[in-house]
């Protein structure tokens, strides 16, 4: 019975041996490896990030490509395992694929900036780069910063600073509960939140300070009883997936009245799981972006993407990332990745929605305009909804560039 | 902090109940046929999703009643089909033949429904507060579901003492062995009892789904502490099952609600420790590990009573 | 002996070994890397020591629920401490760090490969060997007939208990090697999922052969790795594999190529073939028609709408062409009820050889 | 002279059934003792209270003097007295060295060993096919247990109970199920496998067990109504009336 492990492990690591020569060098397209789940639990995530990226690889050939080479996006399945993470990297990595993209779970985001790291330390001449989009844990632009990662999603450190500077103008505002997943994401967010507010808005009380395991709640009826008995008027979580749908089912349940302002209500289901439980705009999310913010391009955007994709754009970071490395390259008038990095660290760039955004030289991430919105009916300013509900994201507040810029303890090596 | 009391109490009864819903089938078809059902969870996700399709169609009390018979024949024909194939093999088999069918249920139920969790409502009769208690509503679907729960209970319970399969079933309870000398309708009987174990899941599954959520990895979160519950109450003991649901579902809830550490209780960490694992276990709440406290309990009684609470059996 | 929870003490021992590398690279310890997987071992061996005792007091059903209430606790308990196992980010650790022997970085993939291979090679003679001392033949006599074994003085339960405990230390071993391999370790390691694969493999493999699970982790592998890259779906596929082989080959696939053994040496085994050949064809065209099905199904219940050009294992169709519909209809229908004809047909034939074999004095 | 088995006042109940009641039973040291008594007497019962199969409700059961009662199996085994079944039960996918072999690791010493080559153990070897050579199976070395004939696997089940060279054998209904023919050949291997240690037969056959035994204990339901050499018990009344006597009609 226990040999089984040991075999396994044996094939995975032949099948994982780089192939000696296949990296060919004149290439004519440039390869993207896209790792992300594309099975299992987080395939349906996953599945709509790799249409995201294919339109806008489709969107940039039809200008002609980068440097006059097609893009396309290969689609490795990750299973949301960090090590066969490592391993579809390897197989991209192998098959000529010199930059990779990912974005769901911060622990396959650590993973690979590590893998990333060591093996452009062990194969000069053949790096690679990692374009972040999603994984939000501050840790990979502060301790674990790495010169092969880049990051567009604000982390989730940024998106608090925004939040609480947002917090700061609401006096309505005085008792906070704060509840998150208990792993590293909903850790940072909690103390984030804690030494922000005390400091932007030291009169507020924060009444409850929750963490809960991850993904694992299937009734959230205990944890908003808890709420209610504290008597908040607030609520912050980074809640994100089934845990924020069945949060705020609950809390809809018990008839619980507090302000929700999330990380993640946006993401897939979670529109759904508002619009069932009834809370007309009390939900907020933060993001770089929506649907029917007023800005004429993105909302363009938008409608081509939504007819073609027949989903709502959960990245519009993906955006930027994509014309980003585009104009990088084109200004580096190369694809070798470290040329296209040094092209990228401090680019000033015109985001997707509308503003100035730019990428940190120190520990390469992109800072932008943040938005707040909530989520209930619309009016005719907002065109668009969310998973066929009826209702959609309204503009809250709009946190600009230079309130987002946090310092950061990133030492990195150079080549 | 009584308001709070209340609520976990009620909520706390209103999980075991549902845990016990699962359990009871599980534990009597694990005393017939002496394979523990691996993808009993699996039926109570399939009651849920078959509840959510069957309501979209005809509405949510019509799906109350059909989603459990769709669910319990289909148990029923995975009995005949799949189980008794198997059983010549061994018990070990058994359960790796159900292993896998958990796992072909749950990506099954992923191609059809989509891996996100469905719109799935309460009906609208019970859309409404019950009551409220200190100012939180007390949602009335879910008053419904303690009721629905217990009137089952009740109705197991008659069902056992009065019908002539219920007797059988009572018997092999206690005396496993003695199933094999029932004669030659024991097929039946089988098929019968799977049928009906897996249609109460389903029931669960129907009365849980509005109220919880409906989402492809439902089973897969609540099937290990499914077994627990069996175990800890005590291999083939009903009373032991409906004891240990009552009790996980009260502990976890009230784990839940309080925020004791060891930190609160001894003041903070030494300085010099404080970035050692130990600072782990000294500031972890008692609500953070609500959730695995079920398996606590496990380990406890393994220790300390391996046959179970109420289980006379060693194995 | 089942367990649900086989990945704690891989999980573990990948911990550890990791924990060990960056203490030894930090210190400057004298320790080569491949001596590491034997610290994995180590701990994979004392948390099965630990643990095993409670979990060995019963075996069968019981145990396998046992077993999986504990990897429950521990891959919980992971979340929790997350000093020691650095939350769900896990712990990396830098593999060349550590002291260089007769010039090996370690860094190149090959040279791990042959450091996994070595030490594959090493556990899988070790096993052997253990296989063939007096404690490897009561562990079968345990499988065989636990009951009589109490009435030639041994206690099951210890017996029982030494089995899981070296399991622990070659899954200890193996965690350690994936450490290495991937340098990091998270706490998926420990999960229900690196459980479940294992024992897929290991039933598919066929259990009560020692090669079974050899054959299984080789199948198992290349069919998530080689799945995954033709269909969606290979999770459905895998599960339904793993169906049938408990359904119609309980000894798993080393258990239906020992079973001509007796035919081969009866020199009986030639009259099956034709057999075979003939049930083939059909019994090919039943999944064939039976993945088009699914792949449809797929199609339309997972990306409606969209281009219905399909690619499945590579070969392109149209999911949208009714013409597709109905032969993968036909293909599964037709398919099947000629394949239960020739199945039957391979059914008597066996018998007739298997008869002869018998009568040869071969099969004993 | 010391006794090996004695039994005072044990009982058994299954839920309200009393199967055993107040059992007293002395076997010498070396003497060969027959269990005898219709169906449903709780023979088997006896044995498996004996051998720790089951435990008794209340009462002692001593061996060698020791007191043994609700131990488990294995420590009986190891204080030496081993039992065999009357359903035959063997090792059935081991051949029958490998079953024998099984049987006599404990009592050689090698217990859990895993430092040791199983092969590379001539005790064990010489032992192992001492006892092959005793129960006559000696062409069938290779043979999975499963694959023997019944009376094969009776004479097997034999030998996996001597193997460990316990001094207190049990043996249940060695001869069941076996043609008269087959019986006549089996105890003679009996009587000299078992000489110089003692003997507890349960045994149905009667020619089998005035042939074999020193002495005899008569158990109707649940109760021994009488003990002693065969004569005395021929000449029993109680036990002509309530045993013989049926056999008899």
């Amino acid at each position: 019975m226990h040999k089984r492990h040991l075999i396994k492990l044996a094939i995975g690591a032949s099948l994982s041996l780089p192939l000696f020569g296949t990296a060919a060098m004149a290439q004519e397209t440039v390869k993207i490896g896209y790792i992300d789940p594309l099975s299992g639990g987080g395939a349906s995530v996953g599945e709509g990030g790799l249409k995201t990226f294919q339109y806008l690889a489709e969107e940039l050939n039809a200008k002609g490509g980068i440097l006059g080479k097609k893009v396309e996006i290969v689609g490795l399945d990750n299973k949301t395992n960090p090590q066969e993470s490592l391993i579809q990297a390897q197989k991209a990595i192998d098959s000529g694929v010199r930059y990779i993209t990912q974005g769901n779970g911060s622990s396959v985001a650590g993973a690979l900036t590590d893998f990333v790291t060591k093996y452009n330390d062990r194969n000069p001449g053949k790096e690679v780069l990692y374009f972040n989009y999603a994984a939000v844990d501050p840790v990979l632009t502060n301790d674990k910063c790495s010169f092969a990662h880049f990051r567009w999603d604000a982390n989730s450190d940024i998106k608090m600073e925004a939040l609480t500077n947002y917090m700061k103008g609401v006096p309505a505002i005085k008792k906070v509960y704060l509840i998150n997943q208990d792993y590293s994401f909903g850790q940072s967010v909690r103390t984030q939140a804690r030494a922000m507010l005390k400091a932007k808005r030291a009169d507020v009380e924060i009444v409850g300070d929750e963490l809960h395991p991850l993904l694992k709640i299937t009734d959230f009826a205990p944890y908003v009883a808890k709420i209610k008995a504290s008597g908040a008027d607030s609520v912050i979580t980074g809640n994100w997936g089934q845990d924020i749908a069945l949060l705020l089912k609950a809390a809809a349940d018990a008839g619980l009245k507090v302000s929700w302002f999330t990380y993640y209500a946006g993401g897939a289901g979670g529109p759904t799981a508002i619009k069932q439980t009834g809370l007309n705009h009390q939900v907020f999310q933060i993001t770089e972006g929506f649907a029917n913010l007023d800005h004429k391009t993105s909302m363009d955007f938008e409608k081509a993407f939504r007819a073609k994709v027949n989903l709502g754009l959960w990245y519009p970071r993906a955006v930027n990332e994509m014309r980003m490395f585009a104009a990088a390259a084109e200004k580096a008038k190369s694809l070798e990745p470290v040329k296209v990095a040094q092209a990228l660290e401090d680019m000033k760039f015109e985001v997707f929605s509308g503003g100035e955004g730019f990428m940190r030289k120190d520990d390469h991430q992109f800072f932008q305009p943040i938005y707040i919105s909530s989520f209930g009916d619309r009016t005719a300013k907002e065109p668009f909804d969310e998973e066929n509900t009826g209702w959609g994201w309204k503009l809250a507040a709009k946190v600009e560039t230079k309130d987002t810029i946090l310092p950061t303890t990133c030492k990195m090596d150079r080549p | 902090m009584l308001e709070l009391f209340v609520i976990s109490t009620l909520n706390g009864i209103l999980f075991g109940m549902l845990l016990f819903l699962m359990a009871s089938g599980l534990t009597v078809i694990f005393s017939m046929l002496g394979v523990l059902n691996f993808a009993h969870a699996s039926f109570y996700m399939l009651g849920a999703f078959f509840g959510f399709q069957i309501s979209k169609w005809f509405g949510f009390w019509p799906a109350l009643v059909i989603a459990p018979l769709l669910a319990g024949a289909l148990g029923a024909m995975v009995e005949r089909y799949g189980l008794r194939q198997v059983h010549k093999y061994g018990h070990v088999p058994e359960l790796l033949f159900t292993f896998g069918l958990a796992f072909a249920i749950e990506e099954i139920v992923s191609i059809v429904w989509g891996k996100s969790p469905v719109d799935f409502r309460v009906p609208a009769l019970l859309d409404f507060p019950a009551f409220t208690l200190f100012s939180t509503n007390y949602p009335a679907f879910k008053i419904f579901m303690l009721v629905i729960s217990i009137i089952i209970f009740v109705g197991l319970l008659i069902a056992l003492k009065k019908t002539r399969v219920g007797l059988i079933v009572q018997a092999a309870l206690t005396h496993p062995h003695m199933v094999g000398h029932l004669g030659h309708n024991v097929g039946r009987i089988f098929m019968l009892v799977f049928g009906v174990g897996t249609a109460l899941a389903a029931v669960a599954g129907v009365i849980a789904g509005p109220a919880l959520v409906t989402q492809s990895n439902m089973a897969g979160l609540l099937g290990p502490i499914l077994f627990v519950v069996v175990v800890v109450g005590g291999l083939g003991s009903l009373p032991g099952a409906f004891l240990a649901s009552l009790l996980i579902g009260l502990v976890q809830t009230f784990a839940v609600s309080m925020n004791g550490s060891l930190a609160g209780a001894f003041g903070p960490l030494s300085p010099d420790l404080a970035t050692t694992w130990l600072s782990d276990i000294w500031n972890v709440t008692i609500a953070q590990i609500a959730p695995i406290m079920p398996y606590v309990l496990l380990v406890l009684i393994l220790i300390f009573r391996p046959m179970g609470l109420l289980g006379t059996r060693e194995t | 002996m089942l367990s649900f929870g086989h990945a704690v003490y891989y999980g573990l021992g990948g911990f550890l070994a990791i924990h060990a590398i960056n203490i030894i690279a930090r210190n400057k310890f004298a320790i080569p890397l491949p001596l590491v997987p034997l610290i994995g071992g180590m701990a994979g061996l004392i948390f099965a020591m630990l643990l095993g005792w409670v979990s060995t007091k019963r075996s069968g059903t019981a145990f396998a629920m046992i077993s999986l209430g504990l990897a429950e606790l521990v891959a919980s308990s992971a979340l929790i401490l997350r000093t020691f196992f650095g939350g769900e980010a896990g712990v990396s650790a830098n593999r060349t760090k550590v002291l260089r022997l007769f010039d090996w970085s370690f860094g190149p993939q090959i040279q791990i490969y042959y450091l996994v291979a070595a030490w594959t090679l090493i556990a899988v003679i070790a096993m052997y060997a253990l296989t063939r001392t007096p404690l490897g033949r009561m562990c079968n006599a345990v499988r065989d007939n636990p009951e009589r074994v109490q009435f030639v003085g041994y206690d099951p339960h210890v017996i029982r208990y030494f089995a899981f405990c070296f399991a622990g230390f070659f899954a200890g071993i193996a965690g350690a090697l994936a450490a290495i391999n991937f340098e990091i370790a998270n706490s998926a390691y420990l999960g229900a999922v690196q459980s479940g694969t294992v024992l897929f493999a290991t039933y598919i493999g066929g259990v009560g052969f020692f090669i079974g699970p050899i054959v299984g982790a080789i199948f198992v592998t290349l069919l998530s790795l080689g799945l995954s890259d033709l269909t969606q779906v290979w999770q459905l596929y895998f599960g339904l594999i793993f169906i049938a082989v408990v359904l119609f080959a309980p000894g798993g696939l080393t258990g239906l190529l020992m079973m001509h053994w007796p035919l081969i040496k009866a020199g009986t085994l030639g009259r099956m073939i034709p057999a075979y050949l003939i049930a083939f064809v059909p019994t090919l065209a039943m999944l064939v028609g039976f993945i088009l099905c699914v792949e449809v199904i797929v199609f339309h219940m997972v990306h409606a709408g969209g281009d219905s050009h399909i690619k499945a294992f590579g070969i392109p169709f149209d999911a949208e062409n009714r013409g597709v519909w109905g032969i993968a209809t036909v293909l599964l229908i037709g398919g099947f009820f000629i394949a239960r004809m020739t199945w039957k047909m391979i059914a008597a034939r066996w018998d007739d050889a298997l008869n002869e074999a018998r009568a040869k004095g071969v099969a004993a | 002279m010391s006794n090996a088995i004695e039994l005072h006042g044990v009982e058994k109940t299954f839920g309200i059934t009393k199967v055993i009641q107040n059992i007293d039973l002395k076997v010498a040291k070396g003497e060969r003792h027959a269990l005898i008594g219709p169906n449903g007497a709780g023979k088997s019962t006896t044995f498996n209270l004996i051998s720790g199969y089951m435990k008794p409700s209340s009462g002692t059961i001593l061996l060698n003097g020791q007191d043994i009662s609700g131990l488990p199996p294995f420590q009986i085994n190891r204080r030496g007295l081993s039992r065999s079944f009357q359903v035959t039960n063997v090792f059935a996918k081991m051949t029958v060295w490998e079953n024998l072999r099984c049987a006599v690791l404990w009592a050689t010493g090698h217990r859990y060993a895993f430092w040791k080559n199983v092969d590379n153990l001539p005790e064990v070897r010489e032992r192992t096919a001492q006892i092959l050579q005793d129960i006559s199976l000696v062409a069938r070395r290779d043979v999975p247990a499963g694959l023997l004939t019944y009376a094969e696997q009776r004479a097997l089940e034999i030998g996996i109970t001597i193997a460990g060279g316990a001094d207190v054998i049990l043996l249940d209904e060695p001869t069941a199920g076996m043609s008269h023919a087959e019986t006549e050949r089996a105890v003679e291997p009996i009587r000299r496998l078992t000489e110089g240690r003692t003997l507890l037969i349960v045994e149905h056959d009667m020619s089998v067990v005035f042939g074999l035994a020193d002495r005899i204990s008569v158990l109707v339901y649940g109760e021994v109504i009488a003990s002693g050499t065969p004569d005395e018990i021929r000449g029993n009344k109680k036990v002509k009336e309530a045993y013989l006597g049926e056999e008899a009609a």
